[in-house]
């Protein structure tokens, strides 16, 4: 494992977030999983440092390993050597039988006990006439209420960061404090927030979120400036660690089109997206 | 729950066009099988095409479904958790009819993906409702009063409870069937053994119609048996542009087109003078986009993915 | 069908018994069927006027077309030929939801509101203490609160046939009238009770049991002696038809060794069991 | 619930011995998989001849492992639907324990098979308990205090309800399973997805052992997927004398001659001594049974059905 803690450098934004979201992850977790950055983080963390990790998706799906990009829980990608393919509720009963050791989780909003908003921004609205409507839960708020623990991701913005939330799409630690076991919940909740500059920790007894780290060349002020609360900082703030070279290179495999890494999405033409398949497949046979 | 005597025939077949004629209604509840892949497109553009109207959708995440007929005015209401298009984009339809009430206002109902499937579950079931440890101390019960949170009478503890869905037709899309509507599914279903439970009417589309012969030699696949099932319709590429496991790839370079269109009302409305108005039947729709486009996504997905049994 | 109508001579009790159950079955029907009679009437019926019955067992099987004698509602024949095999709540769930047509029930001790005892004989103690342990409901309280219509299979005889079962393992009227209505089952309730001398049916206002048939030799003062009750009689009493010739000839074919219509399993060895299964898989391939 | 770090090992293999002294301590609550078929029956033999004590048994229609288990001292309680042997006969030391106290008085808490699957089906899901439509109106509810009643707080309607079963240890028997545990099942199976979920510790048992490999090409055939699982034995013919679909046959003439002793009480003590001492493992029961006899209980089975995956 020597020659994976070579550190990459010549790497971008994206692809730091998918290093940190794969070193969240240990090796024999069971994560329930979404697409994008959490969904890349998964794979790289399964193809390195956590052999035995096994993906769901709540389409129904169980421990696939894909040979090509995949471009939603309910892509095909997601049966692709699965170990058991079932039904949503089944794998959402699953978990909430506590058999999913992490859940992956955004939204719009954060706040400062990591309770999450994907439904609506209130704005100078309300619930239901709102300035801005956002897609819902999904699954949000049954991977927040009973993961054993949850990743959160999101942007850093001092419109997202937030005191308190418009809406608790997904339930972080509520108002702090033991008030998350109170409410029933049988999940652990979030255990870090993943944004483009930083990672957030929170505080064993007040579950108050702090800054843990940040990344390669943004500032403890930046990110105070993007928090619209009065931030608390570890007592010495990390430098979130760039992707190995190893994670790299098989970031870059896994996403050889940009799609999630390089806003390649833009670009794919059809017939480019028909030799993209057909070129994952061979070179992504080989990772598993 | 009455039943007719559909459910009982030996020959269930029906074009799609005949099969939401005859069971979908003004006013209706339907609901739709799928989540992200498996989803029923064909189904939306037929029933925005037939000029159905005031309908109430039921679903976990009914993407496609419900942006296209938010967009197309059939919707007066969702009970939903989710509307977007994922990896190809937002709902713009969805965002416009509930920030703007562009075609019309909707009221939605928010739940949970799971909390939605123990809905279907509860109506596949015939209980009036399902516990659940999701949504406690989230804000989803503040604003839908249709969930309730009780003291658990054996211990205690604080449960959620959510309603039974009893949608008055369900449209599941599955990978085969036989024209009894033995349906099977090969991968993962998403919530298409209960929805086909919880509704009064279930039209089965597939991939292809199997003899029943070939059903009993995998009964381990069958996730709808011929009695929960009025009308069978072959519908291939039902899902375009999404993808069907074991069929066809995910066509997201069709999708990025079509929801750069949707970003405007008048892109919404052109593409869908184009590609529902335009064509008289999902086949139409499909020769629009071109056998040889779905030949290669066909084709590709084989590579990947290939029924062994 | 001309041909079917004519009555066999020939045949013993529980060859009339199997007759008279697969007269219970409409053509279409969904039915619930445990071992024994009941599934021998179901496959009778299937093969003569009920081409599209479905039989569904509750070890989660639905639609078997078994080329042998089925000896348990779990036997491997159940799976024959299945059009769906699952898991048993998922079946009782569909007979809840109200798909099963009929159920096909029994017991030790029936009212005269068809209230089935298959739990405990009381005797001089109580369910506690009770003189005769039965095995219990199995599947029967489920089929006979949910099914549409259930068929209940027991022999007539005094001590068996009360005013009140001990205890109600299984709800048919209650106490009458619409007193099953009123407890909240959403199955319709017994339709007939079938027994080794005659059948009764159900009156639609009282929703008590009265004498339909007598079967052929049997007197109406025999069945009112084997009646704990003051028993009511149809204005005309029928007599119970026999098997046709070619419900027997099935009947004979299905239950080759006798197992269930001539107490076959007394002189059954391995060899001729084996031999049994050999012979029946030819014969019944071509009934089906 | 708490998980240990069994179900996160890579290769869960032991053999039917170590598993049951492993993961069964006296005075657990214990469920078995099957139903008729499928039966766990090696499974209560290796749990007598380990001398456990005051168990507790849940399940639907534990014939032969409650009716043994009963037998041989072992259970102090069964929360159950039926004791019963179905055609071979009744289940004698099952009733000599309630109606005598032999050997030794059991406490019975009666459900119906259907209301058990739900107490399996609510442990699965980790709620406390589950609404039905059974049990109304019947005379159980009088004699079972956990079998309560509520009305629908949704529709006013009365509901039944039954507790959620989280039994200590679940022994199921499967058509075949990686090392991993990734367990598939052929044809029903009875609760045992909801039982290996609803467990705290969960032993699989079954016919063959296969590769991960194999797993993944037939992924809707796996009821148990690995992180249910904290065992894996492979146990040929553990349901003999019952059946197991796709492998061997009922072997009933078998049945009838243990049923014969099983009359007496003395019958019952010669067979144990006999067929569970007289043998040091389920292989000793095999080989005393003859593989003659059960080579021809599985061909002759395989003219029948046959796995064609």
């Amino acid at each position: 494992m020597a020659e994976n803690q070579n550190f990459a450098r010549d790497y971008n934004l994206p692809e730091l977030l998918v290093a940190a979201a794969a070193r969240e992850l240990r090796d024999g977790d069971v994560v329930f999983v979404g697409v994008g950055v959490p969904l890349l983080g998964a794979l790289v963390a399964k193809l390195t440092h956590a052999p035995n990790l096994i993906m769901a998706m709540e389409s129904g799906s169980v421990g696939p390993m894909p040979y090509r990009i995949v471009l939603g829980i309910g892509d095909n990608a997601c049966v692709e050597n699965a170990i058991c393919t079932t039904s949503l509720w089944r794998l959402f009963a699953d978990q909430q039988r506590g058999y999913f050791d992490v859940g992956m989780v955004g939204g719009a909003q954060v706040d400062k006990y990591g309770n999450l908003n994907s439904t609506a921004i209130f704005g100078s609205g309300d619930y239901y006439h709102p300035a801005s409507r956002l897609p819902g839960s999904g699954g949000a708020n049954d991977i927040a209420s009973s993961a054993r623990r949850t990743v959160i991701t999101i942007p850093l913005e001092k419109r997202r960061f937030l005191e308190r939330v418009d809406y608790i799409t997904s339930p972080g630690y509520l108002n702090g404090y033991d008030s998350r076991k109170k409410a029933g919940l049988p999940g652990g909740g979030p255990v870090a927030i993943i944004t483009n500059k930083c990672i957030f920790r929170f505080d064993p007894e007040t579950r108050e979120a702090y800054l843990d780290s940040v990344h390669p060349g943004v500032s403890v002020e930046e990110v105070r400036a993007n928090v619209s609360w009065d931030l608390k900082v570890a007592p010495e703030v990390k430098v979130t660690p760039p992707p190995t070279e190893e994670q790299l290179r098989i970031i870059r495999i896994i996403d050889r089109a940009g799609i999630y890494t390089n806003n390649g999405l833009k670009n794919l033409t059809f017939e480019s997206y028909i030799q993209l398949l057909e070129g994952s497949l061979e070179e992504l046979q080989q990772l598993f | 729950m009455e039943f007719v005597n559909t459910r009982k025939k030996t020959d269930k077949r029906m074009t799609l066009k005949e099969a939401i004629a005859t069971f979908v209604k003004d006013g209706d509840t339907i609901a739709f099988g799928g989540m992200g892949g498996i989803q029923c497109v064909a189904h939306a553009y037929e029933i925005i095409r037939q000029g159905k109207r005031n309908l109430t959708l039921i679903g976990d995440s009914p993407c496609e479904a419900g942006d296209l007929l938010v967009g197309a005015g059939v919707l007066k209401r969702m009970e939903i958790a989710w509307c977007s298009y994922a990896v190809a984009g937002l709902a713009h339809n969805f965002r416009r009819a509930v920030e703007q009430g562009i075609p019309h206002p909707i009221e939605v109902e928010d739940y949970s993906n799971f909390t939605i499937g123990l809905r279907f579950l509860a109506g596949a079931m015939n209980v009036p409702f399902l516990p659940t440890k999701s949504l406690l101390g989230s804000d989803l019960p503040k604003y839908n009063a249709r969930i309730k949170t009780m003291d658990d009478p054996y211990t205690g503890e604080t449960v959620a409870l959510v309603p039974a869905a009893r949608p008055d037709v369900a449209i599941v899309h599955v990978s085969r069937s036989d024209k009894r509507g033995n349906a099977q599914m090969f991968g993962f279903s998403s919530n298409a053994e209960n929805l086909v439970r919880a509704a009064k009417k279930v039209i089965i589309t597939c991939e292809e119609i199997v003899s029943t012969d070939e059903v009993r030699r995998h009964p381990n696949l069958t996730i709808a048996p011929e009695y929960t099932v009025d009308a069978v319709a072959e519908v291939p590429f039902a899902c375009h542009p999404w993808n069907m496991p074991y069929y066809y790839a995910y066509d997201i370079p069709f999708h990025i087109q079509q929801l750069t269109a949707f970003r405007t009302r008048e892109g919404f409305e052109r593409w869908m003078d184009e590609w529902c108005f335009g064509v008289d039947s999902w086949e139409g729709y499909l020769a629009k986009v071109g056998w040889d486009r779905l030949e290669r996504l066909r084709r590709v997905e084989r590579r990947f993915t290939h029924i062994s049994c």
